[in-house]
């Protein structure tokens, strides 16, 4: 399979170079030893909080370095963003009916 | 995703075919297009068929009500009959007609562009379609399903003994069909649209459309999981809604009616868009409020997500709940009140001709006024204790779906029948079934408002003696829709043969899809137009221009 | 895909279609994100149900094989991304060896993930029909449907990483070929965003399931 | 139900129906004047403004506040409709404290009541004029939804949680009773009769009464499954209060307490384990009965088995009438 080089595709930037992606994966790594480690900690209500912000802070380096919404037109962030907007619609839509069952009764 | 290889851009050399129906008449060249022309009418073809399935099965069981007792069937056919009804209109008719059919012809046509950003994804759409369509009426044969196009749980996933999970299979895989729909006019929207092209240019049939497809992208997928945990609860015991293990069937039906209200609004925004488009055409006038309506639909899209729970006042939710999705379904009238009032507004100082297409505009604008203010009955919480689960339901969405997409859909299909298939059809005969259907719609289903509140339960076999009058009448009235809708089957085909050459813009119409010739050319435009002027820019037209376009 | 029915070039523009490949694929991305959404908001109201045997069901899961899961997958994330570096940069044979990396870690998760089920099935905590559920502590309903929504995400997440894999393969064998290689390189764009979705769903699947509470 | 003869507005006969109808009649005036206007201003402007027609086209611009008038004029109507509605609405789901209690369980195609007195029936339910009757209801399988017209009511019946419905009938006669939700083949033979029956018809047909009152039964249950070897049956528990940061119950006999006492149980706040408090209704009795470790009360060790399976729902109905009854002879009502 010989070498066959040509040039770049523009259209398509690629400003990280392989120093930042490995930055960002030692972070993530980070992270992970952050997630677990905070799950043998006893903080109430907080485990689930801290769980979500750490997987959300990955989620974000994963989604912006490696997939490259940083340097994406502003319509990818909209996309991006109204997807998590609607699935917290979903998500909070029906928690509201959960939550008022528990706190008004089940009238 | 699907890997394209297709040959390097080369010019166009070979002197084009005359249009995109005579380029080839090779059925490989149908079944393996990429012109989403053909691909729209291969659509009509599968929209048509199962249509009349559908309609057929409403036939039956309409004969069956006429008299109380259930004489004519068992209870387990009619039960088939009435699920049949609603999965074949809902999945394979109503949600993808306009889009798929009127949608693929011409967002690209009326953009000004050559094609849909995905032509191949476009293809795998309609196969994705057509076998979903396949599979349920496999299963109609095979045994049918007997839950009802709502599949609630814990019948559904524990107590039927139908064919649940092949019907859930094939509209999971439809649920595909409609996100590549959606995908498509999106992406097309943003990235192919004419120079010159901007968003307020834009025909509002492609802003309904545009909104259709947000739907289509945010709201499938839920159903399409849903259904998937009904299968997993059928197939291998993975209980998830199950009540013995502490599964909550009320929460099957808040993650199915997430979707299936946002469902409705996709069954009813393309009509709006078809709506735009006749009333300015054939009353010569601009849009009036053309900003109002295509953001009016935007809302729509947007808020239809937020309503879900008036489905659910009795179904155990909470009463709070129910009051906040109370108040947010009666304020989702507010963007439909918008279009009705601009409509009419539009009409004012107008050049009425009253075409087949306008005769159905105006009837698509009383039917869903009624149909929509219907709405603020089920929405009131007080009311909907009583008329939940009736007929007042059954004929308030019907007075939508029929009275307003399928009349749309009509509209639509006569409106853009000489740029699609190059002929004139019969306006005389066209006029006469509009009439017909009109009528028949009427006698059909205001009887059943009052069926409802007089307490007659949805999906009944049997029922009391004093509901079969006002039953009667209903089976009459659908007697005379039914034939209605035949009439258009006829003309509409004997108009290939022996209707009159269509020129390029028969009504005089404003948008870019009437620049080019009937049936249009392969690749649509010789060159890529350049658009200058406002939309619905008619010469004549007594509104003038907003003052920033 | 011949050239049937005179295939028209829509597009004015490489880039523009690019472009385009790019929004199509993040507007798919959008329907994956509610895809899981729906079981993601099953989970949320089984754990505001039943939180205490959420809890206990959480501990029965071998927290170690899934951080080394998570592990696995966040370095399969970073040779995607080196891969559709190299591609960008148009070298091959750098492409390749990144792809096949991926597809090796990839294969491995789903190893470990397989283990994980036959031992959840060895110990009678697998719901799934015919394999005997044995659980004789309190909330027995609600750990069988916290087990339940396991299998159906992990299982739904697993799912999509073959299909990753499948899709990787094609493009490692095709990368190798030069005719292809000069025409379509935006593919390991859509081929990198798939991955790296995939990985972001095991992000958050990890904490949700397997850490609710491992305080001793 | 009178006999078949037709008639296009269903009757009235319960309390709140008059005011449901009012709420119906505002909205269908209000559909037929802005239907009626719409359709107006279309057959107008048809006439008016046809191609052929001379009319009046002088160009004119659009007017802003005509739009204004038609997005921000419908609120005040709507807020009008939701607050009319949601009173109703909140009363429709607010039994009266001293309504009669008919336990209903529903299963495919069916649908058994059991009045206070302990008389069963199925698919009819008597009940007397000018007295609320509440409903407590649950289904033995899949969703059904007790409807019945003339009251205005209705509710979804689920499995594995009970939901309520209550109703005040002010006119003497027999009403529809449908199930409303979709439930399978005969589900629109799931049919039956409300009976509305004066005051002393309703206790004449009751004293022929064969059954026994659910009460007396759930004794009975609460023996044979020997309740009492754990909650004792001390009469009146006192609330103690904060004790070592556990709160719990001061324990008249120690020692054989070894579940909660549940004389005059019923409706007070039970204090858990994880420092919540809940309501002790039929839910959290139910539950308790069959999921024991679902909420366990503070104090107290979970060694209480689960009965799942070995009690029928009509059973669990008898067992909560039983424990509701020993707060009448123990403490005093809550």
């Amino acid at each position: 399979m010989t070498e066959h080089s040509s040039p770049a595709v523009e259209g398509t930037p690629h400003p990280s170079n392989t120093r930042t992606y490995v930055t960002i994966y030692l972070l993530l790594l980070a992270l992970l030893a952050a997630t677990v480690g905070t799950a043998f900690v006893h903080l109430g209500p907080f485990n689930l909080a801290a769980a979500l912000a750490i997987a959300f802070i990955k989620g974000l380096l994963v989604v912006l370095y490696f997939m490259h919404l940083r340097d994406a037109p502003r319509l990818t962030w909209l996309v991006a963003a109204s997807s998590f907007i609607w699935l917290a619609i979903l998500v909070v839509g029906i928690l509201t009916d959960y939550w008022a069952r528990r706190v008004f009764g089940p009238e | 995703m699907t890997m394209v290889v297709d040959e390097p851009l080369a010019p166009i050399t070979a002197p084009r075919a005359e249009n995109y129906l005579n380029v080839d008449y090779r059925v490989r060249s149908w079944l393996l297009t990429r012109d989403h022309k053909r691909i729209g009418i291969l659509y009509l073809f599968g929209i048509t068929f199962f249509f009349c399935i559908g309609g057929a099965s409403a036939v039956l069981f309409r004969l069956e009500l006429m008299t109380p007792e259930g004489d004519l069937f068992q209870s387990e056919t009619y039960n088939r009959l009435f699920t049949l009804h609603g999965v074949m209109m809902v999945f394979f008719f109503l949600i993808p007609a306009i889009p798929a059919v009127l949608g693929n012809f011409l967002v690209p046509l009326m953009v000004g562009a050559r094609d849909l950003a995905f032509p191949l994804l476009n293809l795998l759409s309609w196969y994705l379609f057509m076998i979903a369509g396949i599979v349920t009426v496999w299963v109609m044969l095979a045994g049918g399903v007997d839950t009802g196009w709502t599949f609630y749980t814990p019948y559904s996933s524990t107590y039927a003994n139908t064919y649940v999970m092949a019907t859930a299979v094939a509209i999971f895989i439809n649920g595909f069909s409609s996100i590549l729909t959606g995908l498509n006019i999106i992406v097309t929207v943003h990235k192919l649209r004419a120079p010159g092209m901007t968003w307020f240019r834009l025909p509002l049939f492609i802003w309904s459309h545009y909104a259709t497809s947000l739907i289509f992208i945010l709201g499938t997928p839920v159903i399409a999981v849903t259904l998937l945990l009904v299968a997993l609860e059928r197939g291998l015991g993975v209980g998830i809604f199950d009540p013995a293990l502490g599964g909550d069937p009320v929460l099957f039906q808040h993650l199915f009616w997430f979707y299936s209200h946002p469902a409705v609004y996709i069954m009813v925004l393309p009509a709006f868009g078809v709506i735009s488009e006749l009333i300015a055409t054939f009353s010569r006038n601009r849009i009036y409020g053309y900003r109002f309506i295509a953001f009016a639909s935007l809302a729509i899209a947007v808020l239809g997500f937020l309503v879900w729970g008036h489905h659910m006042f009795v179904s155990g939710q909470s009463t709070y709940a129910g009051l906040v999705f109370s108040i947010l379904s009666l304020l989702i009238a507010v963007p439909s009140a918008i279009k009705v009032f601009n409509w009419t507004a539009t009409l004012y100082k107008g050049r009425l001709l009253f075409a087949t297409p306008l005769l159905y505009a105006l009837g698509f604008i009383g039917l869903f006024t009624i149909g929509g203010l219907t709405g603020l009955f089920l929405a009131a919480t007080a009311v909907d204790v009583h008329v939940h689960d009736t007929y007042f339901v059954v004929a308030h969405f019907h007075y939508i779906m029929v009275g307003g997409t399928v009349m749309a859909y009509l509209g639509g299909i006569h409106y853009w029948w000489p740029k699609i298939t190059g002929r004139m059809y019969a306006e005389s005969w066209a006029r006469f079934s509009a009439i017909l259907v009109f009528v028949g719609f009427n006698l059909t289903f205001f009887p059943q408002f009052v069926l409802g509140y007089l307490g007659m339960p949805r999906r009944y076999h049997v029922y009391a003696e004093e509901f079969q009058m006002l039953n009667v009448m209903s089976s009459a009235g659908a007697s005379i829709l039914g034939v209605g809708y035949l009439f258009p089957i006829c003309y509409l085909i004997w108009s290939l043969r022996y209707g009159a050459k269509a020129p390029a813009n028969p009504w005089g119409a404003t948008g870019l899809e009437w620049q080019t010739v009937s049936p249009p050319l392969t690749e649509n435009f010789a060159e890529i137009p350049l658009v200058t002027g406002p939309p619905y820019d008619h010469p004549e037209s007594a509104l003038l221009p907003d003052d920033h376009e | 895909m011949s050239n049937v029915g005179g295939h028209i070039e829509q597009f004015d523009s490489p880039a523009r279609r690019s472009e385009a490949v790019m929004l199509g694929m993040w507007v798919f991305l959008a329907t994956e994100v509610l895809f899981f959404g729906g079981l993601f908001c099953v989970y949320g109201v089984y754990r505001y149900e039943y939180h205490d045997a959420f809890r206990l069901g959480s501990r029965r899961l071998d927290l170690w094989l899934g951080t080394l899961n998570t592990f696995v997958l966040l370095s399969s994330s970073l040779t995607m991304a080196l891969a559709v570096q190299a591609a960008a940069a148009g070298r091959s044979r750098r492409t390749v060896t990144f792809l096949l990396a991926t597809i090796a870690l990839g294969t491995l998760f789903l190893g470990i993930k397989g283990a994980e089920y036959l031992h959840k099935y060895h110990d009678g905590l697998l719901p799934v029909a015919g394999a005997p559920f044995k659980w004789e502590g309190p909330h027995a309903g609600g750990v069988h449907l916290f087990l339940s929504l396991y299998v159906g995400m992990t299982g739904l997440h697993a799912l999509h990483m073959v299909i990753g894999i499948g899709l990787l393969s094609i493009f490692a064998w095709l990368a190798g070929r030069p005719r292809w290689w000069a025409l379509r390189r935006d593919s390991f764009d859509v081929l990198g965003l798939y991955w790296h979705f995939v990985d972001l769903v095991w992000i958050f699947l990890f904490p949700l399931l397997y850490l609710i509470d491992r305080t001793p | 139900m009178k006999d078949a003869d037709f008639q296009l507005f269903p009757d009235a006969a319960s309390t709140v129906a008059s005011r449901v109808d009012a709420l119906f009649w505002f909205l269908t005036f209000l559909t037929m004047v802005l239907s009626l206007l719409i359709a107006g201003l279309i057959v107008y402007f048809s006439v008016k403004y046809r191609r052929s027609s001379t009319a009046d086209r002088t160009p004119y611009r659009a007017d802003t506040r005509l739009e204004l008038i038609w997005i921000i004029g419908p609120l005040p109507i709507l807020f009008y409709i939701f607050f009319w509605s949601a009173t109703l609405f909140f009363e429709l789901r607010r039994p009266p404290a001293d309504s009669m209690q008919v336990a209903v369980v529903a299963r495919q195609w069916m649908w058994k009541f059991q009045h206070p007195s302990g008389k069963r029936e199925i698919d009819v339910l008597h009940v007397p004029i000018h007295r609320p009757v509440q409903l407590t209801m649950i289904s033995q399988d899949v969703i059904h939804s007790f409807y019945v017209p003339a009251f205005r009511v209705k509710q979804d019946v689920l499995p594995g949680r009970y939901t309520t419905v209550w109703f005040e009938p002010d006119k003497v006669g027999e009403y529809h009773l449908f199930c409303a939700e979709y439930c399978g083949t005969n589900h629109s033979r799931m049919v039956g009769r409300i009976v509305v029956m004066s005051q002393a018809d309703y206790e004449a047909w009751l004293s022929n009464d064969t059954g026994q009152p659910p009460q007396v039964a759930g004794m009975q249950l609460f023996e044979k499954f020997r309740c009492a070897s754990c909650h004792g049956s001390s009469p009146s528990p006192r609330y103690a209060g904060e004790r070592d940061g556990v709160r719990g119950f001061e324990l008249s006999e120690p020692g054989i307490q070894r579940g909660p006492p549940l004389a005059g149980i019923f409706g007070r706040d039970i204090p858990l384990v994880d420092g919540r408090t809940v309501t002790a209704d039929e839910a959290y009795l139910r539950e308790s009965i069959l999921r024991p470790q679902a909420k366990l009360v503070a104090g107290f060790p979970p060694i209480m088995p689960s009965y799942e399976g070995q009690l029928s729902e009509e059973n669990i109905l008898e067992l909560i009438a039983h424990i509701k009854s020993l707060q009448a002879e123990g403490g005093t009502p809550p």
